[in-house]
Order: structure tokens, then C-alpha cells, then sequence
């Protein structure tokens, strides 16, 4: 057992917690804010529960990178376990970008209609 | 069950609570706000997993700075006391729900189950230090550093675009 | 962790570099210019395009190679793909001033998103590293959710532009998800993971993680059952943004749908009846929906899904039998349907006059006799969209005909029959309104012809006649894409790294 | 560049040239046209002058790579069933062309179309490679559905859409054939070949159909019924009279007399040499399609309140006369089939043009607003007899000669019982000859006899170049009636060459590619060791006969079992 991680304040979190944990969190948090995006009609609410779901994959991300498979943790995990972290501070990134248009986009279509409403959307049928 | 077990736990039941509340609080801006407990929360989580740096942005970028937007624009939008809350008997939130859950079983059944066993991992010594992350930021992903500060560009061009006057 | 600078090849990054950088002159010119006048920014965003398409020309042939710690990948395919989006950015810009002026937003931001939406997705199809591909996917589609957004003033627009973002925002935390998926049973985020992954007996890791993957990528290349966005957003965006994303936008997503499916071999048994259902099931949805509309751009809109069906089948055909059938089939029928439909989408534009725009069927009445030109070419790019020799389209049908009866999938070549037939009808009914004059009361004004438009509709006409000549040289390039070791690599499944313990991998 | 793609490039380059002039040149665009079609037209004579009817091969060969990855290539030639069809497609043209002086509605795209048309069908009637010839069929659709819907009438949108959508449906499964049979071939050779004399060489040694299970029927279905629907047989016929009743006169004209006929040389091209068991084995059914259609299409003409309709249902049973003399498989029975072709071409198109210059006129189509014509107008009521009684199959007319050889191969073929065919068919056939006098003397009667309808009063006879105009059919009728060798002879060759394709057995049939063999005068094939200087059999080298002949000609009767005569 190489030493783990003495400086961190949950040092035994890896020996005492199993992968399944997280996992199933952010399982949990991605499957709600899927069902939220169906379900909610208000399209600031909706693009929260898509939110959501980044950061349930964010954790995702994580969780792989701090318990790699023996066979990833065998070969390279410094490398494996550093990828999974770039990823996730893309993805902030990325999502801050998003949310600069998205909610840009509300903004306009509520100054053209002045009530947005997802389920109201019907000028275009077919 | 230790100290850390029940420490997860709380942790995971109020991610949960906000992420329940997300979806199911009637007014967007107690959504919000379950939304900003949830970020927070998983903030810490990102902690015990031993990302400190990650923990830290998420607090802060998430948590705080565009959690901010979403609040400043909800109450631009006026829709405080607009209340959308789902209908449980609606056909869509049924058929929803149904689909969710079997996708939720499957991935449970078949991914998350075989990994609850999994717990020893060996760990570099610099797990998650902000020194890592440059050094891997500006070395092996650099390119994907200068396109995501191309994409911030774009989202500022792209909401000055909808924002200012004709022409 | 040692620290090592990667070695750059700034001639791979080069054409991607251009884009970018042609995207910051032209904004920087946009906030110099002078009072409404878009012709530099115009000019230099053509020139920018004209430059990186030759670039992009000098690197065909080259050998496979990558830069940027293989963050950018250059081979035959991701070249030829980033041509097709090279040239469709091109044509569009052609016809888009005079239309955006006609439509009062002549917003000189249209061209640098534009261009750099083009670079999302130029990234999407030159790279093997899936956290690239997820970053192009949201540079590609931020800017046109942007773009689809542009009419201000338009009730549509703006709900296009909202239901665009909202959806493709939900694909992408799909494909984002599938991703960490691949992540955790490997380790990588590049595509090699995903054999890596199958190797690691996680099997259902990598299973759910390609269709997560798929789940994404569907929305953003607009197959059934994920296309309802489609039609909206086609007929809500400005029409050359309609154009623009109909085929960069579903190139991109092909791209890297081509490049996962074809990682993803070793699965063939269980994607490839799934994938192929995907196929029917999208060519037939556009197809039928596409029949009873009465707006003509949500009709092309449908009839660009029925498309993707098309091409999925392509390229099924050659994931099925990578040693044998190429990709030049699906090269071939991106080129072809890339003009069809933007050379299609630009005559409908002329529509637009003193900021109204009327894309009902209707609302074409009388083309014929205002502007012959335009209806001409429309006509054209519907005939050849039907698939009617001698065009492009028809053989671009044709080939895929022999690649899927090639790979031994008549099923799916029987349903593309159907398909073509049924397609007919509302194609038919476009073409008719164009050419309908009878009635004075019905006749639409149009915007006069610009040049630009005229270019527009020379080089689509040209293309679709020309292809016809011109198919054993562009299947010729078409055919080395396949012949590229990184699309065709494939391990042995004795070479396959063993799985070490039980499923778990545990102690 | 040979003669063949001189001639189908002469209509293109004239539609180019036409589409540079301005619309309110009309005068220019219509003479533009006329010089075209001409120029098409004495360029077809130069192909029948070079024309040599001593072999069944074809001739005046083209051949250039297009898609050589694919075995896809322009390959053009020419033999005795096509060279009349171009001639027929020409003349039609032509007349089709000087007719349409009268038209002032956008001029400009209506003689493009006429002249991408001509291009088209030129191209379908001489091309030898499957997806060359897939090309040409379609190619049709779009000019002709442009006329129908631009210049058609009440109900043409209807009508366009229809046609345009039956033939398209139809063939893009013959389009999926093709490449079936490409894959075949290059299961075989290793090599993909669209090549119809490539294909047809392992069709004649069996090797082709070698255990490929009920693969050969499949595709054999999948060809007819894209070509009969363009023949258009019942129960495919229902587009033929919206198209014809919608279409212009000009249109009419050329969708009667030449595009009807690209399904019945599709078949004789490519379905008889290429499918020959499953030919055999359909015959039965093929068979009673058209004699359906002859009685079908008789039947619904007679009562049919419009003249324009009248003709198109006449065309069903007309084309039904074709079909059934192809699938005799008897060498009398097929040269009806082929002369028919013609005989309809020329006939119904000379009967579509009458009615498109009395439309011009009177601007109504239906018996009753028709009657007592005959004293009106003379000259145009003896022209019309003239057409109709060819039509109907008057002895000394053309009409004649095509379906007495039909039905007479009919008949041969049911008297020795071969193919499953019964002696019932032939004599129900026939019927549709009464039938066609009964329908086509009770229209001649309800238009030219009776007391004169009063609007009519004021009608002036035909002009003289529309009597030039349709003399030249009336040409042919007679002479089509009275020497029919002139257009018999050239085909005789090919004809029976095609029908020895399907009848004789795999290693006993002609071969188009292989140069080793011929037929002779007799129609026996026969082993060619050696050729002299002009390509003839040498016969000092000694002519030994693969197969006799089984059948009768008019220049030598051999009895019935050459071989051990000889």
C-alpha cells in the first residue's frame, strides 16, 4: 500500500468508502436532473437541472480518477488519475461559457415575450 | 461505519436534498437555491475524494459565481412566484419517471454494482495539488486550454450578440 | 509526474489556427468598420476560409500524424471532413450578407461565430481524444445556438434558438456522461479507451458508456428518435444559419460518430442491429413527418434528418466491413448533399425582403417568374436531393446502395429504396410552389438576386453536375481515408490486454 | 467521338445554346430548336447508313471509363432492336418540335425540355451499361414531369406527381438489381461490371445463375416491373392516361411514342438475355398481364367521354400486344412485339397530334362537343381515317403486320405448349384487334359523322404544313403496311439473337462479346473458326451449326429440325 494521501483531511476515505458510493450519487443527481429537464417547464429551471447533470458527471469523473481499475492503477496512474481531473476543470469552463448563452438566450426571448415558458413554445408546429 | 462513512453519507443526503429540490421545489428560486446546497455539497465530496483544487473552483465558480447569474436573471425574469411545480399525475412526469428508472437500474445493475467492492488505490503523492494540475494544464493539454479560452470568447461574443441594439 | 513540454507540429494545428484567428480579425474589424457596411469582414472571412481550404489540401496524402500530445489528429478522413466544412462555411458565407441585410440583422458578430463554430467543429473531426471532441461539440454548438438566436426580432428565432440550446445543453451532459464512462473502465479519455475498456472485462462500462456517447452524438447529427429539436431549430434559425448548420453540424457529428463506431468494433454485435434500427427508423420519421408540413425550410428540415438516415446507413456499411468498404461513399454523399442542401436552402432565401421573411410553401409562388434563376437552381438541388440521375444526389445514393448491399444489408438498402420514393412527394411539392404562377394573388416579392447568391447557386450547380464527372477522383481521395491504420486499427482479440481478476478488479 | 454520342450531344449542346436566349427571343429559341432536332435527326440517318444488318452484335461500340473502380463505364452501341427506336425517337422529335410553334407560355423551357428529353432517350435506347442506362430512364422523368405540370392541364399536378412517382418507385428497385447483378459478377470475375455484354456472356454459359437459389427470379421481378410499369402494363398502367390527358400535345406525343417504348426495350435489352429461366418460367403470368391489358385497356377506351383519354387507354392495350409478341419467345411472335413498338410510336403519336391540332381549335376534348367534322373538314377527317385504321390494324397499314406477328408467334408458341402457354391466350388476344375497331370507329363516329355541332361552324381546315406535318406519318403507315422488310430485315438478327438467348440452353446461346460464333442466314447458329477481311464468317473454313434454327423464316424455310437435315 503506497501512503495515501496524509495531507488531505478524509485520509481514509479510499480504504473505508467503495467507488459504488459515489458512483450511485452521482448516478442519483444525473438521473433527477434529467427527469427534471422533461418535467419542468421554466427554461432557467431546466437549464439548472442540465446543471445538474455536469456536476454528476463531474463527480463521476473524479470518483474514476481517485479508484482506478487494478489494471489502470498497474500501468500508469499518475497519468489516469490526472486525466480525470483535466477533464473536469474543462467542463467547469465549459459550462460557465454555457451558461453565459444560455441564459443570454432567456433573457432575450423573455424581453420579446416576456414570460418563457417551455411548454409555450409552439409558434413553429409541422 | 466510520467517521468517514457517515461524514459521505450527510454529505450525499444533502447533495440529495438538493438535488430533489432542484427538480421539485416550485419556484426557480428555491430551485436555485437547492441547486447552490448541492454544489456546495458536492464540493466537499470533491474534498474527500482528495481534489482539493477541484473542491475549491467548485465553491467558488459554481456555488458562487454562476449560481449568481442564474439568481440575478431569475429575478430579472420576474418569475419568482411563478409556479411550474411538475403534476405528479401528468402523463409526461409518469412516462419520465418510468424511462429514468429503468435507465437508473440498468446502469446501476450492470456498472455501479461491480464496482461497490472497490476501494485500495495507490496514489501519487501529489494527488489533485494545484502544482499537478497546471503542469498537466499547460504541458499535455494546452491545446484544449487555448480552444476552451476561444469557447469563453465565443460566449461572450454569442450573448453581446443577443444583448445589444440592432446593428 | 514528469513535466515534458510536448513536441508541436504547428502545420497540423495550422488550419484550425487560421479559422480561429480569421474569427478575431474579422471581430476586431467588426468593431472598426464603418456604419453598416459588412464587405471587409466579408472579404477577409472568405479569404481566411479560401486559405485554410488549401492548407487543408496541401495535407491530404500526408501520412497519419499528431500534435498537441494527440489533442489534434491529422489523417485522410478528419481532412477530407474538415474540407466539407471548410467549403459549406464558405458557400454559406457567399449568399449571407445580402440575405441578413434583406432581413435587417446584418450583425457583423454573424461572421467570426460562424467561423469559429466552423473550428468546433473542424476539432470534432480531427481528434482521437474524446475531452477534444467534447470541447469542439460545445464550441461548435454554443456559437449556433448563438447564431440560431441571431433575428432578434422573431418570435421563432429566439424559441429556436432556446429549444436549440436546451437540447443540445442535454445531449451534451449525455455524451459527457459516456465519457466518463470510458474513463473509468481505462483510464483514457482518447479512443483507444475504448478498446482498452473492453478489454478490462468492464463490458458494461463500455457498453452503456457508446450509448451514452451515441445518446449525444444523435442529437447533434439529428437521428431518430433524438431529432425533435430539428425541425424547429431549422426553420426558426436565420435561413443561412439553417444552411450552415445542416451540414457542419452534422458533419462534425458524423465525424466523431464515424471515428467511435469505429473503435467500438469489437461490439459489433450488439450495436450494429440497434444502429441499424436507428437508420430506418430515422430515414422513415423524416421522411413521413416531412410530407405534411407546409413550411418549406421545416420540410428541408425534415428532409436533412431523413438524410442522416441515409448516411448512417454509409456508414454502417463500412464499420460493418472496414477492410473492404471505405469511407469514400460517405465523403462522396457529404459532399453532395452539403451542396444540394445549402444551394437548396440559399435560393429559399431570397424570400427575405425589408426585414419580412414568408418560408411557407406557398410563399414561393411565383419564384419562377420573379427571380428564374434561383427557382432554377432550387429546382436543381430538389431533383438532386430526390436522387434523381443524373445528379450528385443519385449517386451518392447509388453508392451507398453498393456499399450496403456490399456489406450485406439489403434490409437497409430496401428501406433507403422506400425512403427515396416516398421523399419525392414533398420535394415535389416545394418544386411545384416555385413554379406555380397562376394565381397574382399568392405571388410573393422576392429580394432581388444578389451576386453573392448567384455565386452560390453557380458553384452548388456546378457541384451537383460536376460530381457526376468528377466521382472516380473524389472517390479516389475518399478511398485512402479508409486505408488509415488509426480508423482501421483493430486488436486482435488475443492481443487484447487480459482482464486481471474478477469483475470487480479489485485487490 | 463516334456518331452515337454525336447524336444524343447535339440535343444537349442546343439546350445550352437555348437557355443563353432571351425569353422574349421566342421565335429564335423555337427555330433553334427545329435546327436541332433536324441536325439530331440527319445525324440518326447517319447512323442508320452505316448501319450493317448482317450481324446481331452491336455496333458502332463507344466505350469509356467513367468509375472504373466500380466497373462503371459510358458504353454506347447499337443494334438491329435499337437503331429504329432512335430513328422513331428523332422523327418524333422533330414533329413534336415544328408542332409546338404554337406554344408562347415560356417558350424558352419548354424546347429545352423538349430537346434534354431527346438527349435522354437517345441515350437510353443506344447504352449498353446497366447504371448508363439507369442514368438515361430517369433523366426522362424530370423534362417530362416539367411538361406535364408546366404546360399541362386542369389536373396536372396530379398527373406530374403520378407519373413521376410510379416510374421513379418503380425503378430504384431496379436500380438495387443492377448493383446486385454487379455484385454477382464480380463474385465471378472479381472485378464489378455493369456491362450488359459482360453480364450476358456468363448468363450464356450458365456460369452466372450457378447456385444462386431463387436469386434470379427476385431481380427478374425487380427489372419487369419497374419496365412494365413504364410500359405501362395493367395493373401499372393507372398513370398513363392522367399523364397523357394533362400532358401537352408535344408531350403526348413523345411519352406515347417513345417513352412507353423504354420499357419494352428494357426488356427485350436486358431482361430476356440476362433472366432467362425465370423469362421461361414467368411467361405464363407476364402473358396474361397483357392480354388482361389488351382487354382491359379496349374496354375502358370504349367509354371514354374524352378523346385524349380514348388514346392513352387504347396505348395500354397497344402496348399489351408488344409485351405478349416479346414474351412468345418465337421469332415471328418477337419481331411483331419489336415492329409494334413502332407501329405504336408512329401511330398513336400521328392520332395525339391530329388531336392536338383540332384542341388548338376548338379547345375541348369530349365527344360531345364534337360532330359532323367530316364536311367541316375534309382533309383533317381523311388524315384522322387514315391514322385510326392503322391503329386499329387495317391490312396495308402498318398496325397490321405488327399484330398479326404477335399474335402468329403467340399461337406458335401455345400450339407446341411451350413456356406454359395455352392456346386460350393467343385467341383472347385477338380479341383486342375487334375491340379496337369497335372503340376507334365509334370515336371516328362521334366526331366526324352526326350533324355538325354549331360551334364548330367557323373551323377552318388543316394548314398545309400541318398536312405536310402529319403526312409524314402517313408515310410510314403505308409503307410500314405495304413493304414492312424495310424495317424488318436489320432487326431480324438481333431479334433472334435475343431470343436464342432465353430459349436455347446455357453453352448453346449467342454471345454479344464473344466473337466466336454467329448466326446465319437461316438463323441456325453456327461455330465461326475464322473471319475473312470484313469481318464475315469465312465459310472455306468450315461452319459447323451449334444450334438450328427453330423456326420459320420467309427467305429460307429449313424444316423444322435443321440439324439432322443437314
Amino acid at each position: 500500500m503506497i501512503p495515501i494521501l496524509t495531507h488531505l483531511p478524509f485520509a481514509a476515505v479510499f480504504d473505508e468508502i467503495p467507488l459504488g458510493w459515489f458512483l450511485t450519487l452521482s448516478l442519483v443527481m444525473f438521473t433527477l436532473g434529467a427527469v427534471g429537464v422533461v418535467v419542468r417547464r421554466n427554461p432557467v429551471v431546466v437549464f439548472m437541472c442540465i446543471e445538474l447533470m455536469l456536476n454528476a458527471v463531474n463527480l463521476t469523473f473524479l470518483a474514476f480518477a481517485a479508484y482506478p481499475t487494478q489494471m489502470v492503477a498497474l500501468s500508469n496512474p499518475g497519468e489516469a488519475a490526472i486525466t480525470g481531473q483535466m477533464v473536469v476543470i474543462f467542463v467547469m469552463a465549459i459550462a460557465a461559457a454555457e451558461v453565459a448563452v444560455g441564459l443570454g438566450i432567456i433573457m432575450a426571448i423573455f424581453r420579446l415575450r416576456n414570460e418563457a415558458d417551455v411548454d409555450d413554445m409552439n409558434t413553429m408546429r409541422g | 461505519m466510520t467517521l468517514n462513512q457517515i461524514a459521505f453519507i450527510v454529505l450525499s443526503c444533502l447533495a440529495l436534498f438538493g438535488a430533489v429540490g432542484v427538480v421539485f421545489f416550485n419556484t426557480p428560486v428555491r430551485s436555485a437555491m437547492a441547486l447552490v446546497v448541492n454544489f456546495f455539497t458536492l464540493g466537499l465530496v470533491y474534498f474527500m475524494l482528495g481534489s482539493e483544487l477541484i473542491g475549491i473552483t467548485q465553491i467558488m465558480v459554481y456555488a458562487g459565481a454562476i449560481m449568481v447569474l442564474f439568481l440575478f436573471v431569475i429575478m430579472i425574469l420576474k418569475s419568482t412566484n411563478d409556479t411550474d411545480k411538475p403534476q405528479l399525475g401528468e402523463r409526461r412526469f409518469i412516462f419520465s419517471l418510468l424511462g429514468a428508472g429503468v435507465v437508473f437500474t440498468m446502469i446501476y445493475r450492470y456498472v455501479i454494482m461491480p464496482t461497490m467492492e472497490r476501494t485500495n488505490v495507490q496514489f501519487t503523492r501529489t494527488y489533485g495539488t494545484p502544482q499537478e494540475i497546471g503542469k498537466t494544464l499547460f504541458t499535455q493539454y494546452a491545446w484544449p486550454f487555448e480552444i476552451v479560452s476561444m469557447l469563453l470568447l465565443v460566449g461572450i461574443v454569442g450573448s453581446i450578440m443577443l444583448a445589444k441594439r440592432r446593428f | 509526474m514528469n513535466t515534458y513540454i510536448p513536441a508541436i507540429d504547428w502545420a497540423l494545428a495550422m488550419p484550425l489556427i487560421v479559422i480561429l484567428g480569421t474569427g478575431l480579425v474579422a471581430l476586431l474589424i467588426e468593431m472598426f468598420r464603418p456604419k453598416q457596411n459588412n464587405n471587409l469582414i466579408v472579404g477577409v472571412s472568405l479569404a481566411g476560409l479560401a486559405y485554410c481550404f488549401v492548407l487543408l489540401v496541401n495535407q491530404l496524402g500526408k501520412p497519419v500524424a499528431t500534435t498537441f500530445s494527440g489533442m489534434i489528429l491529422s489523417d485522410q478522413f478528419g481532412t477530407l471532413a474538415q474540407l466539407i466544412i471548410v467549403g459549406a462555411t464558405f458557400l454559406t458565407f457567399l449568399f449571407s450578407e445580402s440575405y441578413l441585410r434583406q432581413k435587417r440583422i446584418a450583425f457583423g458578430e454573424f461572421y467570426p461565430m460562424a467561423l469559429w463554430s466552423a473550428a468546433g467543429g473542424m476539432m470534432m473531426v480531427a481528434t482521437e481524444n474524446l475531452l477534444m471532441m467534447f470541447i469542439g461539440l460545445e464550441v461548435l454548438s454554443i456559437a449556433l445556438y448563438c447564431l440560431a438566436g441571431m433575428s432578434r426580432g422573431e418570435r421563432r428565432s429566439e424559441e429556436s434558438a432556446l429549444k436549440y440550446f436546451l437540447l443540445g445543453a442535454f445531449a451534451s451532459a449525455f455524451f459527457l456522461y459516456g465519457i466518463a464512462f470510458v474513463y473509468g473502465s481505462s483510464g483514457r479519455i482518447d479512443l483507444e479507451g475504448i478498446h482498452q475498456g473492453y478489454g478490462n472485462a468492464q463490458d458494461y462500462f463500455i457498453v452503456f458508456a457508446f450509448a451514452l456517447i451515441l445518446v449525444g452524438l444523435g442529437f447533434k447529427a439529428a437521428l431518430a428518435p433524438f431529432h425533435q429539436w430539428t425541425p424547429d431549430v431549422y426553420q426558426g434559425a436565420p435561413t443561412n444559419v439553417t444552411a450552415f448548420m445542416s451540414v457542419v453540424s452534422k458533419m462534425a457529428a458524423f465525424g466523431a460518430l464515424i471515428r467511435i463506431l469505429g473503435y467500438s468494433y469489437d461490439l459489433q454485435e450488439l450495436w450494429l442491429p440497434a444502429i441499424s434500427g436507428i437508420a430506418i427508423l430515422t430515414m422513415t420519421v423524416g421522411n413521413i413527418a416531412a410530407l405534411v408540413q407546409k413550411d418549406a425550410k421545416r420540410a428541408l428540415g425534415y428532409s436533412s434528418i431523413a438524410h442522416a438516415g441515409y448516411l448512417l446507413v454509409g456508414v454502417l456499411a463500412h464499420i460493418k466491413m472496414p477492410d473492404t468498404i471505405g469511407l469514400s461513399t460517405v465523403i462522396y454523399y457529404f459532399i453532395a448533399y452539403g451542396v444540394m442542401t445549402i444551394g437548396a436552402f440559399a435560393m429559399i432565401s431570397i424570400t427575405a425582403k425589408g426585414g419580412k421573411e414568408g418560408t411557407r410553401t406557398q410563399d414561393l409562388n411565383g419564384m419562377w417568374r420573379k427571380a428564374p434563376f434561383a427557382a432554377g437552381i432550387l429546382f436543381l438541388c430538389l431533383v438532386s436531393l430526390v436522387g434523381v440521375p443524373p445528379t450528385a444526389g443519385f449517386f451518392g445514393k447509388w453508392a451507398i446502395f453498393n456499399d450496403a448491399l456490399a456489406a450485406d444489408l439489403p434490409v437497409l438498402a430496401i428501406a433507403l429504396a422506400i425512403n427515396s420514393c416516398i421523399s419525392a412527394f414533398y420535394y415535389w411539392q416545394i418544386a411545384k410552389a416555385a413554379f406555380v404562377d397562376d394565381d397574382p394573388a399568392l405571388q410573393t416579392d422576392f429580394a432581388p438576386v444578389s451576386g453573392g447568391l448567384k455565386l452560390t447557386g453557380v458553384l452548388c450547380a456546378a457541384m451537383i453536375l460536376g460530381l457526376v464527372l468528377a466521382i472516380t477522383p473524389v472517390m479516389e481521395i475518399g478511398k485512402d481515408s479508409s486505408a488509415n491504420p488509426r480508423i482501421m486499427k483493430r486488436i486482435d482479440p488475443e492481443d487484447r490486454p487480459t482482464p486481471t481478476g474478477a469483475n470487480s478488479a479489485g485487490n | 467521338m463516334g456518331v452515337i454520342t454525336t447524336t444524343i450531344l447535339i440535343p444537349i449542346i442546343g439546350m445550352l445554346l437555348i437557355l443563353f436566349v432571351p425569353e422574349r427571343f421566342s421565335k429564335v429559341t423555337k427555330w433553334l430548336t427545329v435546327i436541332f432536332t433536324g441536325a439530331a435527326f440527319l445525324s440518326s440517318l447517319s447512323i442508320l447508313n452505316q448501319f450493317s444488318k448482317e450481324t446481331f452484335r452491336f455496333q458502332m461500340l463507344e466505350v469509356t471509363k467513367w468509375i472504373p473502380n466500380w466497373g462503371i463505364q459510358y458504353k454506347v452501341g447499337i443494334d438491329g432492336i435499337s437503331i429504329w427506336l432512335v430513328l422513331l425517337t428523332t422523327l418524333l422529335t422533330l414533329l413534336a418540335a415544328i408542332f409546338s410553334f404554337y406554344i408562347e407560355h415560356r417558350t424558352k423551357v419548354y424546347f429545352a425540355m423538349i430537346l434534354l428529353l431527346e438527349a435522354a432517350m437517345l441515350g437510353v435506347f443506344v447504352s449498353l451499361d446497366l447504371i448508363l442506362f439507369y442514368t438515361f430512364f430517369e433523366a426522362t422523368l424530370i423534362p417530362m414531369a416539367i411538361m406535364i405540370y408546366v404546360w399541362g392541364g386542369k389536373n396536372r399536378n396530379y398527373a406530374a406527381i403520378k407519373f413521376f412517382i410510379y416510374t421513379f418507385s418503380a425503378s430504384i428497385f431496379m436500380l438495387l438489381g443492377m448493383i446486385t447483378l454487379a455484385k454477382m459478377h464480380e463474385k465471378i470475375v472479381g472485378q464489378m461490371s455493369f456491362d450488359i455484354t459482360a453480364i450476358q456472356a456468363l448468363v450464356a454459359s450458365g456460369e452466372f445463375w450457378q447456385n444462386t437459389g431463387t436469386m434470379q427470379t427476385l431481380l427478374f421481378w425487380a427489372f419487369t416491373i419497374a419496365l412494365l410499369v413504364k410500359c405501362p402494363m395493367f395493373p401499372f398502367h393507372t398513370w398513363l392516361p392522367d399523364a397523357h390527358t394533362e400532358a401537352p400535345t408535344a408531350g403526348s406525343v413523345i411519352l406515347a411514342g417513345v417513352l412507353l417504348k423504354m420499357g419494352t426495350y428494357g426488356l427485350l435489352r436486358f431482361v430476356l438475355p440476362i433472366f432467362p429461366e425465370a423469362t421461361m418460367a414467368n411467361v405464363p403470368i407476364i402473358m396474361w398481364l397483357a392480354i388482361i391489358g389488351i382487354i382491359y385497356g379496349a374496354a375502358v377506351a370504349a367509354v371514354q367521354p374524352d378523346v385524349k383519354k380514348l388514346v392513352a387507354y387504347s396505348s395500354v392495350a397497344h402496348m399489351g400486344f408488344v409485351v405478349f409478341g416479346i414474351f412468345s419467345l418465337n421469332q415471328a411472335g418477337m419481331m411483331g412485339g419489336v415492329y409494334q413498338q413502332l407501329n405504336h410510336g408512329i401511330s398513336t403519336g400521328a392520332l395525339f397530334l391530329l388531336i392536338g391540332l383540332i384542341y388548338e381549335r376548338t379547345h375541348t376534348r369530349l365527344f360531345a362537343d364534337y360532330g359532323g367534322l367530316k364536311s367541316q373538314m375534309p382533309i383533317f377527317s381523311a388524315l384522322f381515317l387514315i391514322v385510326m385504321l392503322s391503329s386499329v390494324g387495317l391490312p396495308g397499314m402498318n398496325g397490321f403486320i405488327g399484330e398479326f406477328l404477335a399474335l402468329y408467334g403467340g399461337f406458335m408458341s401455345a400450339a407446341d405448349g411451350l413456356y406454359g402457354m395455352k392456346i386460350i391466350m393467343p385467341l383472347l388476344a385477338g380479341t383486342g384487334v375487334i375491340l379496337a375497331a369497335a372503340y376507334l370507329l365509334h370515336m371516328f363516329r362521334q366526331v366526324f359523322y352526326g350533324p355538325l355541332n354549331p360551334k364548330l361552324a367557323r373551323l377552318k381546315d388543316l394548314k398545309p404544313w400541318e398536312v405536310g406535318l402529319v403526312g409524314v406519318f402517313v408515310i410510314f403507315i403505308f409503307w410500314g403496311g405495304i413493304y414492312p422488310n424495310t424495317f424488318l430485315k436489320p432487326m431480324e438478327k438481333s431479334v433472334n439473337a435475343t431470343r436464342m438467348m432465353v430459349t436455347n440452353g446455357p453453352g448453346t446461346r449467342p454471345v454479344w462479346s464473344d466473337d466466336s460464333h454467329d448466326i446465319d442466314n437461316s438463323g441456325n447458329l453456327i461455330q465461326v473458326n475464322a473471319r475473312n477481311a470484313e469481318g464475315e464468317p469465312d465459310t472455306t473454313q468450315g461452319i459447323k451449326i451449334v444450334k438450328a434454327a427453330d423456326y420459320y423464316t420467309d427467305t429460307n424455310v429449313p424444316p423444322r429440325n435443321a440439324q439432322e437435315a443437314r
